[in-house]
């Protein structure tokens, strides 16, 4: 059961949170420019690393709000928290 | 191999059970191999197993990080069936039910498979609707199917609620009376020994951590016991297939998550079928040693540690009792999880890769473990020739490039 | 063995109004607005109320706010609003029918809520004056303590209302459950 | 004595002035409150309690607490059985009925006990190897082993007993109440931590032997209870330890009350803690020795006996052989010895019996026999005799074996802390030589433990642990460890090479030694594998006592170290846990929340079937007087169309959307173009996922500028939702746009048919209704039936319809006044309204589409903007999804018009003719059309209406069905009725 710390609330019980996935996969700016391949990696490729991961969490029953999880999936621990839009405490969030 | 049987256990029963010999080897991995199999789970097994069956190959290691049997082999709860909705899995499953009937004698291994019959529950009007399409398809598939009102589910399952008062009430069910449970760890133990006797290298404790790639084939693995040379790689090992993909420099449209499960403490026999709910999200049956072996939900987030929250567990039992009113006072004696590798379209990918000599098969998700004599056996047959058996083409990775998907969302709504 | 001491009561709470209003706090005139219609800042920090007068509002998000109002005042306080911030980027929607308030009170008020919600309700860390959405059970609502004393306000929508008080009321039966609905 | 023949005459903490009654296998005795039924029954002489599962072995018991393998018991009878309850942890009350279990006819003559005689057959694993033959035959053979299946029984009937869940917050989270936890409690309570205790017996103060020291605890405890801030659980087993400090833990709150327990409370509470730290102070096991036969009734740990006569003042026999291979038990010993019962001899493992408690143990004048094992014993239903013989350095019997008479063996194999929490925390575990234990190393989480978990074995070391681990000082884990004996076999070697005597390493399944090497030998070589194959710690004990020995004996047999072998993992629960408690109050009435309409009461009345949608309750179809549901839905379709008819649609979704960017939003969510949507004016939109699928339909109202009222089908409400605010916040930040829900807020009243005009102008006065003034796909604001509504002109039914919207408090009013005896209006439900907007050839999400159907399937290619990219359009244009063999949504028409096609009924191009069949598609609606008096269905096919010929065959069970293809729209294509 995580406890997951919103930027906003502070840390709350799992329950109330929705996970989203994979976090910094941009909707390509113009899909017609992208063949069949690269459009299928946008829609399913997903790098699902073992260690960090950085993933969109919503605070669904709570504030409402998006936010960027940076999660070890082997420990759970939750590295750092940070809002949609900014960068990714470590760098790199390309 | 010495055949096993009542003679031979009586024989041996004389001599105290000194002399029987090692089910299978415990080999040093050589340099190179013709094929190396990467995961000993019970596709991976079951590979190469069929490929010296059924292919005449003998070069063959299967690589396993852990002990053989130990990911979600071990660790599922063991329902086998193959009411599929669409043609491809129907028969891809159906085969793989075939090879179960038989596998005990071909093995030499019980394998205990207990076709007890699997019910689908349906609980409002759209789940009935369901339940006649599918039920429908996999009729004129040729496959055993029937659908049950109320009172035949009673009949089947005594023990069930069906009370029109409850919450969400049974109003029915399917039911493929072929489907059942298998013994899950005696299917790993009973490939091994069989590839073994057939000269498959079964090398346990020995992780893969790096894949050889030069003009676009694969040379070899990098492993914690050293580098292996091999001319054709097969991965099969579920829910890391993302981190060997990654180390032949691929992304997989995968992700894993924990998969729970969960036994109460054993109890003299009330339950004889296994019985599933998408809607309520349960699925239970009664081993032969007494225990509920049930099945709860997936975890919402990518999980590599076996190890689950709990809520969804709550959740799972609120139904339970539910469906099962005298397991109220029944205690839950263990819990566990495994890590599933999950497909967009909770369908598996079962063919080559863009490496050449380099082939997967994962994303069997909540559900591969019906599936395993027929992937291993589809398996051995792609990676042998080359191409994909018919059985799997429609399998391939490429169909997420294509938008072919094989969705099973409906079948597989709940995990199982 | 005697019936146990009512521990808690249990109360609907009379028809409220609400306005749902959503604006960025960020832009200055979006909070003078509001102030000049209110009479009172917006609370800023997550998880809080304020109130003055006959209004109570309820921070729901970083551009979230629930104003409560009597029920009659509900139109005309929404009006006063949308009249305040004519051109700013904001909205403002009365949702006072789509929500029940329940009052859960007395010593064991905050056991009662405890078996359903996650939230430390540790009188010492949710303060007079906190607020916070939430799941009770597996229904959303919206958690407010209002004052020093321990009454907590319930909200939830419409739909589970029936299935929300009826909940409260299983779990307040180790405890005595004073007074049903009123 | 109150036919307590093994009571002591004073001391224990048991209550002799409340003397028990209880039934044992039919049978009633007495016991004392403060007992537990397997001190009550030890002081009863009751030593045989069960049989083991696999051979049937006479069993008693063996502990005095948790780890109990042997001594399992049914409790209870009917709805309120318990399967496989443990002797040594049940409360006894007045009344308590148990019996054994596993046993026909009973414990002491036992049927199953024939597999003790065939023992030989049927080693570890051995079902493997047999029943093979003949082919089918497991399916024969398999109902034979059923029958041997399982221990208890489970309860006849529903539970009747009500279970809590609890969600609790603390600083500090102690885990037992023995020295070291009370210490650790008070240190964290005096530094003003909000501390919660947990100990699963009914007292604190832990498994402390000396009762002196009792005492010096009832003053911790005492401060405890009068600190606020200190939550102090009794009978409350922390059972599960989670991610990021969570832990479950299972109070019992009556079950000690048996019938006498206060309705009012629950039977069981389930603990939900979410700790700041955790301090572990679950104290140690121990460990029973492995040699021939040591699983007979008689047979106990030496800190069990100890336990039932200080604790409980019963003797748990009155000549005993105590054997032990490290100093612990002497202190059993010597409190037998005091309480009167008669030593035969200390037996010692170790060489050298020296040192300070085997010198007491000698003063006591104790025979103590170093370098001595217990070989051996006899006797049935109670242990008669102990075989000893000495012991040599290397492990081997040497010398004659000596008989020695006795009815009590207590024994000790060393102890192991409890580190199952620990290790469920994912804390990494050290084995220690000189402690022959594992104990708790690292940890990822904030865990600290203390006491005997730690291998501190005397008292003041736990309560200095306990401190400092309270007060979250300095560790200081070595300190009080006393060794144990280094070169004690694991496993006492057989007398004779026949292996005759199974030493049993697990009591429950009957692992012995000779399994777990039969296991090595086959290659079954990891734990992992020693477990499965043999079962090894599989039980209701789940090998707290038995594990330990058994991975070592498995390192002994293939020549490793025992941290090479290893553990096998710890998982929750550490102790089981009822599932009534697991699901708490979700069950029955409130197992899953209700929604209602603000009309339900209506509908309730007016005798409504519900129809469960999601969470809803919506109704179905109203049946009157005896009308059959194909009859009611017939009235209400014909009503419709007809006259008029009303629906209460309260539950679909409905989304403010509002802001500047708000039509930019609708572009990109939705397939069509909503630039130029004017206010007063709606229009039909579709939304896709990003794979080109559709996810949802329905109707969007331009109310002013850019404010938009968004309609969203009842199933997808929440979920359409979450979809937008997640593209708005995730991707498209910029995008100026507020989302509001309003679904609770507003209700919704469909008014449809022909005469649905004429019934709103008599409850509006405002709202010019006239066709040209209010044009279908439009809207107005005004009063109906005196209540301020919007009303929107659209029509899912194909009739001329509008849907009035009103505050969700203002419904009731409005129901009431649409259907008032003067308009004739027929209230409908949602089957009547699936049947019409068939008719009409309309699809309806979730049955014509499942997730695999694109716009292009639905061919709704007029949909689909060419101008602007929107969700799921890239998607669309992969070569697959014009595949002209996909399957296309079309209307079927059977030969015979009163043939109604069952709905999943599969679609075939030629009769059929053998499985498997190809099938071309299904049926995805199909009904009665009473307006048109035959059969009607939407179906997708591939190819789609191109198919040629248009002729399709549907195979049903008793025949097969001829149908033709048509254009979906079967009542008032062109909608000269709804645009009239
Ligand atoms: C709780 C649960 C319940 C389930 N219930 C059912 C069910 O009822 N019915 C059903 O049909 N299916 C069920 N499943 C799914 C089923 O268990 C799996 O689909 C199936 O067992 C997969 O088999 P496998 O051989 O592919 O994978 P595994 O058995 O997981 O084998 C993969 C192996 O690869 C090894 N490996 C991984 N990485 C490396 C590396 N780098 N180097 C070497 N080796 C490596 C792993 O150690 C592992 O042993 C369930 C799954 C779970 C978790
Ligand atoms: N080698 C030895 O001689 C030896 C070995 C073990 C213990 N001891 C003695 O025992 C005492 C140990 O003190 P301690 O405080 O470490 O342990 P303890 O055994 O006195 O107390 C541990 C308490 O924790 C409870 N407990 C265990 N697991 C629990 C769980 N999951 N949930 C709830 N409660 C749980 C136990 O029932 C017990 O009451 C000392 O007095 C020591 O001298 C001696
Ligand atoms: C079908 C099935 C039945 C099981 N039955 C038992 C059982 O009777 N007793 C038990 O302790 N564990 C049982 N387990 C659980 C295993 O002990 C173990 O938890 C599981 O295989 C996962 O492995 P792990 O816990 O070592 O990670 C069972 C597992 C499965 C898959
Ligand atoms: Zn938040």
């Amino acid at each position: 059961m995580l406890l997951i710390p919103c930027p906003w609330c502070g840390a709350r019980d799992e329950s109330e949170f929705t996970c989203g996935g994979e976090a910094h996969i941009r909707r390509p700016a113009d899909p017609d420019a992208l063949d069949d391949a690269h459009w299928a990696d946008y829609l399913f490729m997903r790098a699902n690393p073992k260690g960090s991961h950085r993933e969109r969490w919503c605070h669904s029953h709570g504030c409402g709000r998006w936010f960027n999880v940076e999660r070890d999936t082997v420990t759970h621990g939750i590295v750092s928290v940070y809002r949609m839009g900014e960068p990714p405490p470590g760098g790199d969030g390309s | 191999m010495t055949r096993y049987s009542i003679f031979s256990l009586a024989r041996n029963a004389m001599g105290y059970h000194r002399s029987w010999p090692r089910a299978w080897r415990s080999p040093q991995p050589r340099p190179s191999y013709d094929i190396v199999i990467v995961g000993g789970g019970g596709h991976g097994l079951a590979t190469a197993y069929y490929l010296a069956k059924e292919h005449g190959l003998s070069d063959i290691a299967v690589i396993e990080k852990g002990w053989l049997g130990g990911g979600n082999t071990g660790r599922n709860t063991t329902i086998i069936r193959s009411n599929y909705l669409w043609d491809e899995s129907a028969h891809l499953y159906e085969k793989s039910l075939k090879l179960y009937e038989g596998l005990s004698q071909e093995l030499n291994f019980n394998i205990m498979l207990s076709q007890r019959g699997v019910l689908n529950l349906a609980h409002n009007e759209h789940d009935l609707k369901e339940l006649s399409r599918r039920v429908r398809a996999i009729r004129l598939n040729g496959i055993d199917s029937e659908i049950l009102d109320p009172q035949g589910v009673k009949a089947e399952v005594p023990i069930a609620n069906i009370s029109p008062s409850l919450r969400y009430p049974i109003l029915g069910a399917s039911l493929q009376r072929r489907g059942g449970i298998a013994r899950h760890d005696a299917v790993a133990w009973g490939f091994a020994r069989a590839a073994d006797a057939r000269g498959v290298d079964i090398v346990q404790n020995c992780e893969v951590t790096g894949i050889d790639i030069a003009d676009g084939r694969v040379q070899g693995l990098e492993t914690t016991r050293g580098r292996i040379a091999a001319r054709k790689v097969g991965l099969v090992a579920a829910g890391h297939s993302s981190v060997l993909a990654a180390m032949a420099g691929l992304r997989l449209p995968i992700e894993s998550h924990t998969l729970q499960a969960m036994v109460s403490e054993p109890i003299k026999p009330v339950l004889n079928s296994v019985v599933m709910s998408n809607t309520v999200h349960v699925y239970v049956s009664q081993s032969d040693k007494g225990e509920l072996v049930i099945g709860a939900g997936m975890d919402g987030y990518n999980s590599y540690s076996q190890r689950g929250s709990f809520q969804i567990v709550e959740g799972q039992m609120g139904a339970l009792i539910e469906l099962f009113p005298i397991f109220s006072r029944l205690s839950l004696l263990r819990q566990w999880g495994g890590i599933v590798d999950v497909c967009p379209d909770a369908s598996p990918i079962v063919g080559k890769t863009p490496v050449d000599g380099l082939f997967i098969n994962c994303g069997w998700g909540t559900g591969g473990f019906k599936a395993t004599p027929g992937s291993g056996w589809v398996f051995a047959h792609t990676i042998a020739r080359d191409r994909p058996h018919a059985l799997n083409a429609p399998f391939a990775l490429e169909r997420f490039a294509s938008g072919v998907l094989i969705d099973e969302h409906g079948a597989a709504a709940v995990a199982h | 063995m005697a019936e146990p001491a009512p521990g808690v009561e249990l109360r609907i709470c009379p028809p409220r109004g609400r306005i749902d209003l959503r604006g960025d706090p960020a832009d200055p005139a979006f909070p003078t607005a509001v102030a000049g219609v209110l009479g009172f800042e917006l609370p800023s920090t997550p998880n809080t109320s304020r109130s003055a007068g006959a209004a109570t509002v309820l921070w729901l998000g970083p551009d979230a706010w629930l104003i409560e109002t009597e029920r009659a005042m509900e139109a005309a306080v929404a009006e006063r609003l949308a009249q305040a911030l004519p051109d700013l980027h904001c909205s403002v929607a009365a949702v006072g029918d789509g929500s029940v308030a329940f009052s859960v009170s007395g010593p064991r008020a905050a056991d009662v809520l405890a078996k359903g919600m996650t939230l430390d309700l540790d009188p010492a860390r949710f303060r007079a004056g906190h607020c916070a959405r939430s799941l009770l059970a597996r229904i959303p609502v919206l958690l407010h303590r209002p004052g020093d004393d321990f009454i907590y306000e319930v909200t939830a929508a419409r739909s589970y209302s029936e299935y929300a008080l009826d909940w409260l009321h299983d779990a307040a039966l180790e405890y005595g459950d004073a007074a049903g609905s009123s | 004595m109150t036919g307590q023949p093994y009571r002591l005459a004073e001391g224990g903490a048991i209550d002799r002035s409340r003397p028990v009654g209880f039934s044992f296998d039919g049978r009633r005795y007495t016991g004392f409150a403060g007992d537990t039924l397997a001190s009550a029954l030890l002081a009863n002489g009751v030593t045989l309690v069960g049989r083991s599962f696999k051979y049937h072995r006479p069993r008693g018991i063996l502990s005095a607490g948790t780890e109990e393998p042997n001594a399992l018991v049914q409790l209870g009878t009917g709805a309120r059985g318990i399967a496989n309850a443990k002797a040594t942890r049940v409360e006894l009350h007045e009344g308590l009925v148990a019996s054994s279990v596993n046993c026909w006819p009973g414990p002491r003559c036992d049927l199953g006990a024939l597999n003790d005689l065939a023992h030989r057959l049927i080693p570890a694993g051995f079902y493997y190897k047999t029943f093979m033959w003949p082919h089918r035959g497991w399916h024969f053979y398999e109902r034979l082993i059923r029958r041997m299946a399982g221990l208890g029984r489970a309860p006849e009937g529903a539970d009747p007993d009500r279970y809590e869940r609890m969600n609790a917050h603390c600083d500090v989270l102690v885990v037992g109440a023995g020295p070291a936890g009370l210490a650790a409690a008070r240190a964290a309570a005096r530094g003003g931590s909000r501390v919660i205790l947990a100990d699963e017996r009914g007292l604190p103060g832990g498994t402390l032997p000396d009762a002196a020291d009792t005492g010096r605890l009832g003053e911790t405890t005492a401060e405890l209870e009068d600190l606020d801030n200190v939550r102090i659980l009794v009978r409350t087993t922390v059972t599960g330890y989670f991610d990021h400090n969570f832990l479950i833990a299972l109070e019992r709150v009556t079950d000690h009350l048996g019938p006498h327990a206060p309705a009012h409370l629950p039977r069981q509470r389930l603990w939900r803690i979410r700790a700041g730290r955790v301090v572990l102070a679950t104290g140690a096991l121990e460990r029973p020795l492995v040699f021939a036969n040591n699983d007979r009734p008689g047979i106990m740990l030496a800190s069990a006996a100890r336990a039932y006569v200080n604790r409980f003042a019963v003797l748990p026999g009155r000549r005993a052989v105590v054997v032990t291979d490290n100093d612990s038990a002497y202190g059993a010993a010597l409190d037998l010895h005091r309480n009167g019962v008669e030593i035969a001899a200390v037996v010692d493992l170790r060489r050298n019996g020296e040192g300070g408690k085997p010198a007491e143990a000698r003063a006591a004048g104790l025979q103590i026999l170093a370098g001595h094992a217990v070989v051996d014993s006899r006797g049935r239903r109670r242990v008669r005799t102990a075989h000893v013989a000495r012991l040599d350095d290397d492990g081997s019997l040497t010398g004659p074996v000596r008989t020695l008479s006795c009815d009590l063996i207590a024994m000790s194999g060393g102890w192991n802390p409890a580190v199952h929490l620990f290790s469920q925390a994912g804390g990494r575990l050290r084995y220690d030589e000189a402690l022959r234990a594992f104990l708790p190393e690292g940890a990822p989480q904030a865990v600290r433990c203390a006491g005997a978990i730690n291998g501190a074995a005397d008292t003041a070391s736990c309560i200095a642990q306990g401190r400092a681990a309270g007060a979250g000082e300095p560790d200081d884990r070595a300190a009080g460890r006393v060794e144990a004996a280094s070169r004690a076999p694991w496993a006492v070697p057989a007398r004779n090479r026949a292996g005759e005597g199974r030493r049993f390493v697990d009591f429950q399944n009957d692992v012995t030694s000779a399994d777990i090497a039969l296991a090595a030998r086959e290659g079954y070589q990891s734990v992992e594998h020693l477990k499965r194959y043999t079962t090894l710690g599989m039980g209701t004990d789940q090998g707290k006592t038995g594990n330990v020995a058994g991975l070592a004996i498995l390192a002994q047999t293939l020549g490793l170290a025992i941290p090479e072998v290893g553990t096998t993992t710890f998982r929750p629960p550490y102790d089981p846990v009822t599932f009534g408690a697991i699901a708490g109050r979700d069950v029955g009435r409130l197992a899953d929340p209700v929604r209602r309409t603000p009309i339900h009461r209506w509908h309730e009345e007016a005798g409504a079937v519900f129809e469960d949608v999601g969470q809803w309750k919506r109704p179905f179809y109203y049946p009157q007087d005896g009308e059959t549901k194909h009859g009611a839905v017939a009235r209400e379709c014909l009503a419709v169309r007809n006259a008029a008819g009303v629906m209460d649609a309260s539950t679909l979704g409905k989304i403010l959307v509002c802001g500047p960017d708000a039509r930019a939003l609708l572009n990109r969510i939705y397939t069509n173009a909503w630039d130029r949507l004017e206010a007063g004016r709606c229009r039909y939109g579709l939304m896709l996922g990003e794979d080109g699928m559709v996810l949802d339909d329905g109707v969007t109202a331009c109310l002013a500028g850019n404010r938009f009222l968004t309609t969203t089908t009842t199933g997808n409400a929440s979920r359409v939702f979450a979809w937008l605010e997640e593209w708005l916040q995730t991707e498209w930040p910029d995008l100026d746009v507020y989302l509001t829900s309003l679904t609770e807020q507003l209700a919704t009243v469909a008014l449809a048919g022909p005469n649905a005009r004429e019934i709103l102008a008599a409850l509006t006065d405002d709202i010019d209704l006239e066709p040209d003034a209010f044009p279908f796909m439009a809207w107005r604001e005004g009063r109906v039936a005196g209540l301020p509504a919007r009303v929107f002109r659209v029509s899912y039914t194909g009739e001329l319809s509008y849907e009035i919207v009103v505050p969700a408090g203002d419904a009731m009013d409005l129901w009431t006044a649409l259907t008032g005896p003067e308009h004739a209006v027929t209230p409908f439900g949602t089957e009547a309204m699936h049947v019409l907007r068939a008719e009409k050839g309309y699809l309806m999400i979730g049955q014509e589409t499942d997730g695999t159907v694109t716009p292009l399937d639905l061919d709704m290619q007029w949909i689909l903007s060419r101008k602007k990219d929107f969700i799921g359009r890239r998607s669309l244009a992969r070569p697959a999804m014009r595949d002209p063999l996909r399957k296309r949504l079309v209307g079927l028409e059977t030969g015979d018009p009163a043939t109604v096609l069952p709905e999943g009924a599969q679609i075939l191009a030629e009769p059929p003719s053998g499985v498997p069949e190809a099938m071309i598609g299904h049926v995805t609606s199909s009904y009665w059309s009473p307006t048109l008096g035959r059969s009607i269905a939407l179906a997708l096919v591939q190819g789609g209406r191109d198919r040629e010929p248009p002729t399709v065959h549907v195979p049903l069970d008793d025949r097969t069905v001829r149908a033709s293809i048509r254009d979906p729209r079967f009542y008032d294509p062109d909608g000269v009725r709804m645009n009239g």
